[in-house]
């Protein structure tokens, strides 16, 4: 077995002992003269998550503001390391199938429940439970999750069925809070209302279609070692408020009846810009970049010829460029920027060729042409159906911008481009039925390149809730990155993780098109310290403090 | 919906026209049949200069009427509720997945299963509609599905919003009404041309427009007035948005009857007693011409509350349109019914509320309440 | 003693449109002044000049307008400080010319409150004024609505509201118009009263007779001139223009029956179904028995609208009912029309039944009653022209290819020609669509024509022509009428027989002389002697 | 009694000096604002039926290097998110709300027609049905039986037409059944009646034409109304879907960059406003035509 001492200089300052006087050391001398503690902060987003436990479902809304009250066991650093957080120190074993997390000691949930070993056991048997309607959790976990046990009351030990190297990375998560054992119990409804963990602040409301009001934890101890403080935050209340419009949105941050927005809409990025009070900081996230997945499964897709074709023909970083004014860059690779291993050679595989994407067709025997001009193969239409949420709000309308541009690009080679609206059943059914689309564009924010086994391999497929939406089954990737998990040598990860971006850009099972981002715009007059941490790109409230009081 | 707008002129010219010539141009909204009786030939009713009346029978008679609104209004709230219940069932997808959590939840098969056997999916759909019946007479509106709160308690909330929006723009639509009707109104000349375009430029604006407009006007471009809600400041961009296209329509219809008023020989009788112009105005024009925008404030305030749902969008503001935008995407029958209740609710309240301003402003009808209804 | 009026060479021009050219006249204290005309002679135009009250588009010139002052260029203000303190003036029809919904006691109270008296004093006096109209009751009165009133207490509360301030001159605007006979009678002797009492007055009517019965001097204007005037007497007896002397003898109750009344000679009567020959003694053509029409009221009561009438009518014979508005006798004509259905009794046509019957076996009949109504602009199809609408009512035998010849004949036979049969009955006048009316009538050969108030809306001179081309009709077509009128002149003047009805009932029947000059019901004497004809009769 | 307003024996009518206090009536044609109005409604009719006679650039080619262009002589409403010609779509959006505009009134007037003559001719217990029919579908909001419509159908052009036609469909009835009422107590009616006509004809010759006359105007300010209403859902995002021209859909698409591209909100709604504006005009005309004219 391994050691492998992980007490990094910054924990170590607040570390045993000196947390308690870390914590207690108020919060107040440590911020800038003329500054408040204290105070509400109006953080103003666009998507409503529909369940506050980050172990249901596990949309990104959902990690955004679980970071505000969940603290997971490890925290991850900018360069992919991670540090202490909830768990102190831990051990892997040699094989890599045995985590010991030492836990830290003397934290309690909010809701008075102590935080031991067994809580955390009582969380992984939670994210198992098919009851609790994991999605995000079960796929990072379930092919390589054994169990979990409570080896003493603060060390608790990870069993898993084959080596899993991104591990930490994946449990820094917001996904992947603690959560309380007691608060969980109370069953799913419930626990989607006032999740209770242990993070700098308690969920006090939901009032649904609105805001989320959320207290200061007045005995905040557990705070990671990356935290710029110990002890309970700054602030004394957060209003975690819906607004979808993003006319609002921005409107409310220029008015200042929210001190930070969450997504600036690309199209009022140049009014930030040129507004001295308003700072915006952008987060490029790491993991799958935002894509149209092309079905494989599909008569025309099926054929790499027509799949290379409709990427060529696609002028992917046009429509990009134009749908999101330049702001958001353009992603060619099957892996954002951010991502480790990334590599940049990829970065724009398939150039706009309109003559290749036309010889690539004919080639494939799609030669015929429709009486609209629509290229025919054995008399049926080159159609590929693109089904979309067009429920208000689901599809930022940039991205709607992306499907028109690409449905016009596509029509120059002769491909019909079908955009079909949906509501929100409809696109359940669709994702469970590859039937009954060929392209639906999809992205996965991930700390780690491992995320490519999670959107592309057959495990993907069985656990079945439709993420491999490309239907990629596909023995050499699988192998690749499977022993990419196995491997913890950081050069043969490398290489490995290489190859799979290789391997994927050549299948062009996908049109990657942008990174996700965060953009996290803050009146710069008002609050300071909201910094967003790299594994999901979570906003951080925790350090942050007004300036003044709000408006 | 403003499509009706038209048709309530229409409607009571067409209907003035039937109905006896005590006020050209007034329905009073008491009767829809008035002009129906095909009464023969020319003599009018004896005893319609009659004198005297007996309190006592108009009592009985607003007590008969009251009861009478009453049981149609409960006859309307069941009517309504009776299509939405079925129209809903209509809608595709299934209600156990709103409640757990939405369309795009996953449940385990058991547990949607227990669902359905919870509420009563699994029942025919006639059992359902009893017990939803039941429901309804006991007072009990339900739970919504996705808010996980009493229906009473989410509409409660988001209905003060809504009625703050749509009681101030009925207010701003009129004082823009009277204020271009007094200005304006059977005056020659350009007074009058520029007070009749303004009106029917202002009622031809449609909300989503003005709306977008406003708010980039006054809230992006010169930033006075806050994008989003918070306090009075923020209600005056989408009243304004409300308001202004009603007050134009309001106002139209007020200069109509306004100017039939002014050509009444009344008015020449007034003057011939020395009022001036401007007493006339006030004293008697003014009066009959608010009568049919009274008549229609009910209506009004009706299409108001479809009207914000469009402003509650454009400018994010809480509020029942909102509820029940996401409330028919969700599947969430019982707010569904609760919003479609209140909102009937508001009309027959209005409607009330018009009928007794109307009598208000109108005492023919109080006459005509005791006498000949 | 100065005049309270003088005006000399009065022309009145709207945008331009001269509407009164060179009207002078004097009112001295004390006297009345009538003004005589058919509508569109400029009278009420004139009487309002005197008031500044012809509209902003009018111009108003004269060599002399002196009403206490020269008010040739006289401001609105000036001519506002005239209005109801020096001059009362009172329109027709007092239901549109009293605010509806204001009280009555806020309208007679407003000159006062223009006026400066205080509000305290004002109820006393608006009961004091109501009063001395001769409006009973006058405190509850004030506090109702006009609609609440009978016309003839409306008509008097417009009075007191003219005389609130007591003012020295009173114009009245066809003060009796639209009232029944005997209320009339009763507004002219309140304005006699004022009279008496030392007040100027100006009336301006269309009835000469009313003029007759008030005014020292008169006025007779025809298109916006003054055709003559002089003192009444002298006018009305020696009329010297020829305008005069038509409108005297076009007044019906002034001439007994036969006598024409208008200048116009008898009809050129072509008409095909003129064959039937005025039939024997075979029996009534309608018989109305015992017929009783009762009628759910809104507030769940019944109201009897005609009580246990029965009358028969003879062929070629002319029946009048009279009777005051609410009488029932319109009620009775749709009742012999078969288009309302009596509560009681029946009605035979022909001898055979035809009230009870389903409508579908009277459909064939119903060529045999044809009627004409006083509103004939409202029983025209909105849409169509005149010869679509006479057309439209030729028996179904009458083949289309002949359609345009029989309505032409038609047309001539009511004194139009067939040019009228392309126009639109919005283009005619009056007097002209009352024609239509008729000839829409006579289009299914009838033998009993319902007329229904024919003539009430008429002016007087086209009244006359009407009346005569009736006679003139029933003399050649030998049709049986049934003749409905307010107006006892009219009745008078074209009936054989008269029923008078009350509330429903028929309170006296007989000849129309023995009905007319010696009444035996309390109503009928009341009726005739509240006609204010008797000084024209003697005249005439 | 009433004694109706005497008109001089054979002087048109218009020379009585009581009708002077108003100048003599025009036809429509001699105001400015009625020539404007109709042109108004030319255009937008040539641009639905030949769209390719007013923009020549195709409504749906995108140019990825031009989006965002303000209004200039190449683009005069500017160009879109994708570079394509906002003029264009605005053009080639008119057939497409006008469809919707016309079904939805069809729509509207068809079912308001069944439930106004039903009220209207079919009796006391009829038309003591139809007025509650008409009173609930008052009281349902119509924004709602729109949102539900669209849940159960989706999004198309066919569903926003049917919501805005249904939820149009109570203020066409009770204006149809009024007026059945009216025509059927009138004068004119009777007068048929005396002369012995048959029901049916009278239902056929006189009634419904009547019943239809003023239903013109009316149609002529609902075709405006639902128009708006239809681009209201649009608006909201539901109804026609991009990439297709609607007016509605593009003030939907362009209420997104507001800030940044005024011009892609603008133009539709402006278009949208002239064009119900103009509607209106030739309604508002069109009622005081018939108003003053033989609608009694």
């Amino acid at each position: 077995m391994r050691r492998r001492p992980l007490a990094a200089a910054l924990a170590a300052a607040c570390a045993g002992t000196l947390l308690a006087a870390c914590g207690a050391a108020g919060a107040t001398d440590s911020l800038p003269a003329g500054t408040k503690e204290g105070g509400e902060l109006v953080y103003a987003t666009d998507r409503e998550p529909t369940c506050l436990d980050p172990h249901n479902n596990g949309d990104m809304p959902q990690t955004y503001i679980a970071r505000q009250y969940l603290d997971s066991l490890v925290s991850m650093q900018a360069d992919g390391s991670v540090v202490p957080w909830l768990a102190d120190s831990w051990e892997i074993s040699e094989d890599g199938r045995t985590y010991d997390f030492t836990l830290k000691q003397g934290v309690e949930f909010t809701d008075g429940e102590p935080f031991d070993a067994e809580a955390v056991v009582a969380n992984f048997e939670q994210i198992m439970d098919p009851a609790t309607q994991s999605s995000t959790d079960l796929l990072y976990l379930s092919p390589y999750f054994d169990s979990a046990e409570a080896v003493s009351e603060h060390v608790v030990r990870i069993h898993l069925k084959r080596p899993y190297s991104p591990l930490l990375t994946v449990l820094s998560q917001a996904f992947f809070g603690i959560e309380s054992p007691k608060a969980m119990a109370r069953g799913l409804e419930e626990n989607c209302q006032s999740p209770v963990g242990t993070g700098p602040f308690v969920v006090s409301e939901w009032k649904r279609g609105r805001e989320v009001v959320m207290h200061r934890n007045e005995n905040y101890t557990s705070a990671p070692a990356d935290a710029k403080h110990q002890g309970p935050a700054y602030l004394e209340k957060v209003t975690w408020r819906f607004l979808k419009d993003n006319t609002a949105r921005f409107g409310a941050l220029q008015s200042g009846r929210a001190h930070a927005i969450f997504n600036v809409p690309p199209e009022s990025v140049p009014t930030a810009t040129a507004d001295p009070t308003i700072a915006t900081d952008d987060f490029v996230h790491a993991g799958v970049p935002f894509s149209l997945d092309l079905n494989t499964e599909g008569p025309a897709l099926s054929d790499v010829r027509v799949r290379k074709a409709v990427v060529h023909a696609s002028d992917a970083r046009g429509i990009v460029e134009s749908a999101y004014a330049g702001v958001f860059p353009y992603e060619g690779n099957s892996i954002s920027s951010g991502t480790p291993t990334y590599d940049e050679t990829l970065q724009e595989p398939y150039p706009y060729d309109e003559d290749t994407a036309n010889a690539l067709l004919d080639d494939a025997g799609w030669t015929g042409r429709d009486e609209e001009g629509y290229r025919t193969k054995d008399g049926k239409t080159l159609t590929l159906r693109l089904p979309y949420n067009s429920d208000p709000g689901e599809t930022p309308p940039a991205d709607l911008t992306i499907y028109q541009n690409f449905q016009a690009m596509e029509k120059r080679v002769g491909v019909e481009v079908e955009l079909i609206p949906a509501d929100a059943a409809t696109m359940t059914a669709v994702k469970q039925d590859p039937t009954k689309y060929d392209i639906q564009g999809r992205y996965w924010n991930s700390p780690t390149p491992n995320v490519m086994y999670i959107k592309y391999s057959q495990e993907t497929l069985d656990i079945d809730n439709g993420q491999n939406v490309s239907r990629v089954a596909d023995e050499e990737l699988d192998e690749t990155l499977l022993e990419a998990a196995a491997t913890t040598d950081p050069a043969e990860q490398d290489a490995l993780y290489t190859a799979a971006q290789e391997r994927l850009t050549a299948q062009a099972w996908h049109i990657p098109l942008y990174p996700i981002q965060t953009r996290l715009a803050t009146r710069s007059d008002l609050v300071e310290g909201i910094w967003i941490e790299p594994s999901e790109g979570e906003p951080v409230l925790h350090d942050a403090y007004l300036l003044r009081e709000g408006l | 919906m403003t499509v009706h707008t038209r048709d309530e002129t229409a409607s009571a010219s067409a209907v003035g026209g039937a109905a006896p010539a005590t006020a050209p141009g007034v329905v009073p909204p008491l009767d829809p049949t008035a002009g129906s009786d095909p009464a023969p030939g020319s003599d009018p009713a004896p005893g319609s200069g009659a004198g005297t009346q007996r309190p006592g029978s108009r009592w009985r008679a607003l007590a008969r009427r009251a009861a009478s609104q009453l049981g149609s209004a409960v006859l309307l709230l069941w009517a309504v509720a009776t299509i939405v219940f079925f129209l809903q069932h209509m809608v595709p997808g299934d209600p156990a997945l709103a409640i757990l959590g939405g369309a795009s939840s996953n449940p385990p098969p058991e547990t949607v299963q227990a669902v359905r056997e919870q509420y009563g999916f699994d029942q025919p759909l006639l059992v359902q509609y009893a017990a939803f019946l039941g429901g309804l007479v006991q007072l009990d509106l339900g739970e919504s599905y996705t808010m996980k709160e009493s229906v009473v308690t989410v509409i409660g909330e988001q209905i003060v919003p809504t009625l703050q929006l749509t009681a101030s723009a009925l207010v701003l639509a009129w004082v823009i009404a009277l204020t271009l009707t007094l200005v304006s109104a059977g005056r020659s000349g350009l007074a009058g041309r520029i007070g009749s375009s303004i009106e029917v430029v202002f009622a031809a604006l449609p909300h989503f427009w003005l709306g977008v407009v406003l708010l980039v006007v006054f809230a992006v471009v010169l930033q006075w007035l806050p994008v989003v809600d918070g306090g009075p400041l923020g209600l005056i961009l989408p009243a304004a948005t409300l308001g202004i296209p009603l007050g134009g329509f309001l106002a139209q219809v007020t200069r109509d009857e306004f100017d039939a008023a002014l050509r009444q020989p009344f008015v020449l009788s007034a003057r011939s007693r020395g009022a001036t112009l401007h007493d006339v105005r006030w004293r008697h024009v003014l009066r009959h011409a608010a009568l049919p925008g009274i008549a229609l404030s009910g209506w009004g305030l009706g299409s108001l509350i479809s009207g914000a749902v469009v402003v509650e969008v454009i400018f994010s503001r809480q509020g029942i349109g909102q509820v029940l935008v996401s409330a028919v995407t969700s599947q969430d029958l019982p707010l569904v019914v609760g919003v479609t209740f209140v909102v009937a609710l508001v009309y027959v309240v209005a409607n009330l509320l018009t009928d007794l301003a109307y009598v208000a402003v109108d005492p023919r009808l109080r006459a005509s309440i005791g006498r000949a209804s | 003693m100065k005049p309270l009026i003088t005006a000399e060479n009065l022309a009145v021009s709207f945008d331009g449109t001269p509407v009164v050219h060179d009207v002078s006249f004097t009112l001295r204290a004390g006297s009345c002044l009538g003004i005589v005309g058919e509508s569109g002679s400029g009278k009420s135009v004139t009487a309002r000049s005197l008031l500044g009250l012809n509209g902003e588009n009018a111009t108003v010139t004269a060599t002399t307008l002196d009403i206490g002052g020269d008010l040739r260029s006289a401001t609105e203000e000036q001519f506002r400080r005239l209005r109801g303190s020096r001059i009362g003036y009172v329109l027709q029809d007092a239901l549109t010319s009293l605010d509806p919904i204001r009280r009555v006691g806020a309208e007679v109270a407003e000159p006062l409150r223009l006026h400066g008296v205080p509000r305290a004093e004002r109820p006393g006096r608006v009961q004091d004024l109501l009063a001395a109209a001769g409006i009973p009751e006058p405190e509850l009165r004030a506090r109702q609505r006009p609609s609440e009133l009978s016309g003839g207490l409306r008509q008097r509360a417009l009075i007191a509201a003219a005389l609130a301030l007591d003012p020295e001159i009173l114009i009245a605007d066809e003060p009796t118009t639209a009232l029944d006979v005997t209320v009339q009678a009763e507004i002219l002797s309140l304005l006699e009263d004022s009279l008496a009492q030392g007040r100027s007055i100006i009336l301006i009517s269309h009835d000469l007779a009313v003029v007759e019965r008030l005014a020292d001097h008169v006025l007779v204007m025809k298109h916006g001139r003054v055709v003559e005037q002089g003192p009444t007497h002298e006018v009305l007896t020696h009329p010297q223009h020829e305008y005069t002397q038509r409108l005297l003898s076009a007044v019906p109750s002034a001439h007994s029956r036969g006598e024409r009344l208008s200048d116009t000679p008898p009809q050129p009567l072509q008409i095909r179904s003129a064959a039937i020959p005025r039939p024997a003694e075979a029996g009534p053509v309608l018989s109305v028995q015992g017929v009783t029409k009762r009628y759910r009221g809104p507030d769940g009561r019944h109201r009897t609208v005609v009580d246990d009438v029965s009358f028969d009518l003879h062929a070629g014979e002319t029946l009048g009912i009279v009777g005051e508005s609410g009488s029932g006798k319109s009620t009775t004509a749709w009742m012999s029309l078969a288009l309302t259905a009596p509560s009681a009794g029946q009605v035979l046509l022909d001898g055979r039944p035809w009230s009870g019957l389903p409508e579908r076996r009277r459909r064939g009949r119903r060529r045999r009653i044809s009627v004409v109504h006083q509103d004939s602009l409202g029983s025209f199809d909105p849409r169509w022209t005149v010869g679509r609408i006479i057309a439209d009512a030729l028996p179904g035998d009458v083949p289309r290819a002949q359609h345009a010849s029989r309505v032409e004949e038609l047309l001539d036979s009511v004194g139009l020609t067939g040019a009228h049969a392309v126009r639109h009955p919005l283009s005619l006048s009056g007097g002209q669509r009352q024609r239509v009316s008729i000839a829409r009538a006579l289009a299914t050969g009838p033998e009993i024509l319902v007329l229904d108030e024919p003539v009430s809306a008429l002016d007087v001179s086209i009244q006359a022509q009407v009346l005569d081309l009736l006679v003139d009709l029933q003399r050649t077509l030998g049709t049986a009428y049934l003749f409905i009128s307010h107006d006892l002149g009219v009745i008078h003047h074209l009936s054989d027989r008269v029923l008078v009805m009350q509330g429903g009932r028929i309170v006296e029947s007989g000849s129309a002389d023995d009905v007319f000059f010696a009444p035996q019901h309390d109503y009928t004497r009341q009726l005739v002697s509240a006609l204010p004809s008797p000084r024209l009769e003697e005249i005439a | 009694m009433t004694i109706l307003a005497p008109a001089p024996e054979d002087t048109a009518p218009a020379q009585a000096p009581q009708a002077a206090f108003r100048p003599a009536r025009r036809t429509p044609l001699h105001s400015p604002g009625f020539c404007l109005a109709l042109g108004a409604v030319a255009v937008v009719a040539l641009a639905a039926v030949a769209p390719g006679l007013l923009a020549h650039q195709d409504p749906l080619e995108i140019h990825l290097a031009e989006s965002f262009d303000a209004p200039s002589l190449q683009h005069p409403f500017g160009t879109d998110q994708s570079g394509r010609d906002v003029y264009s779509r605005v053009v080639h959006g008119a057939g497409q709300s006008l469809v919707i505009g016309l079904g939805a009134t069809a729509i509207g007037l068809l079912g308001a027609l069944a439930l106004g003559l039903a009220g209207g001719l079919g009796g006391r217990f009829a038309d003591v049905a139809v007025t509650r029919v008409i009173e609930v579908l008052y009281a349902f909001p119509g924004i709602l039986l729109a949102l539900i419509l669209i849940a159960v159908y989706g999004n198309s052009a066919m569903t926003q037409m049917v919501a805005v036609g249904v939820a149009s469909m109570p203020g066409y009835a009770r204006m149809v059944r009024g007026q059945v009422l009216s025509v059927k107590g009138s004068l004119y009616v009777e007068a048929a009646r005396s002369l012995g006509h048959s029901p049916l004809r009278i239902l056929l010759r006189t009634i419904l034409p009547n019943t239809f006359r003023p239903l013109t105007v009316l149609i002529t300010l609902g075709i405006g109304q639902a128009i708006v209403w239809a681009a209201a859902l649009g608006f909201l995002g539901m109804g026609v879907q991009p990439p297709t021209a609607e007016w509605g859909a593009m003030l939907n698409a362009g209420r997104n960059y507001i800030q940044m591209a005024w011009w892609m909100d603008f133009f539709p709604g402006i278009t949208i406003v002239l064009f119900t504006l103009s509607l209106t005009v030739i309604g508002r005309h069109l009622q005081r035509a018939t108003d003053s004219g033989a609608a009694r």
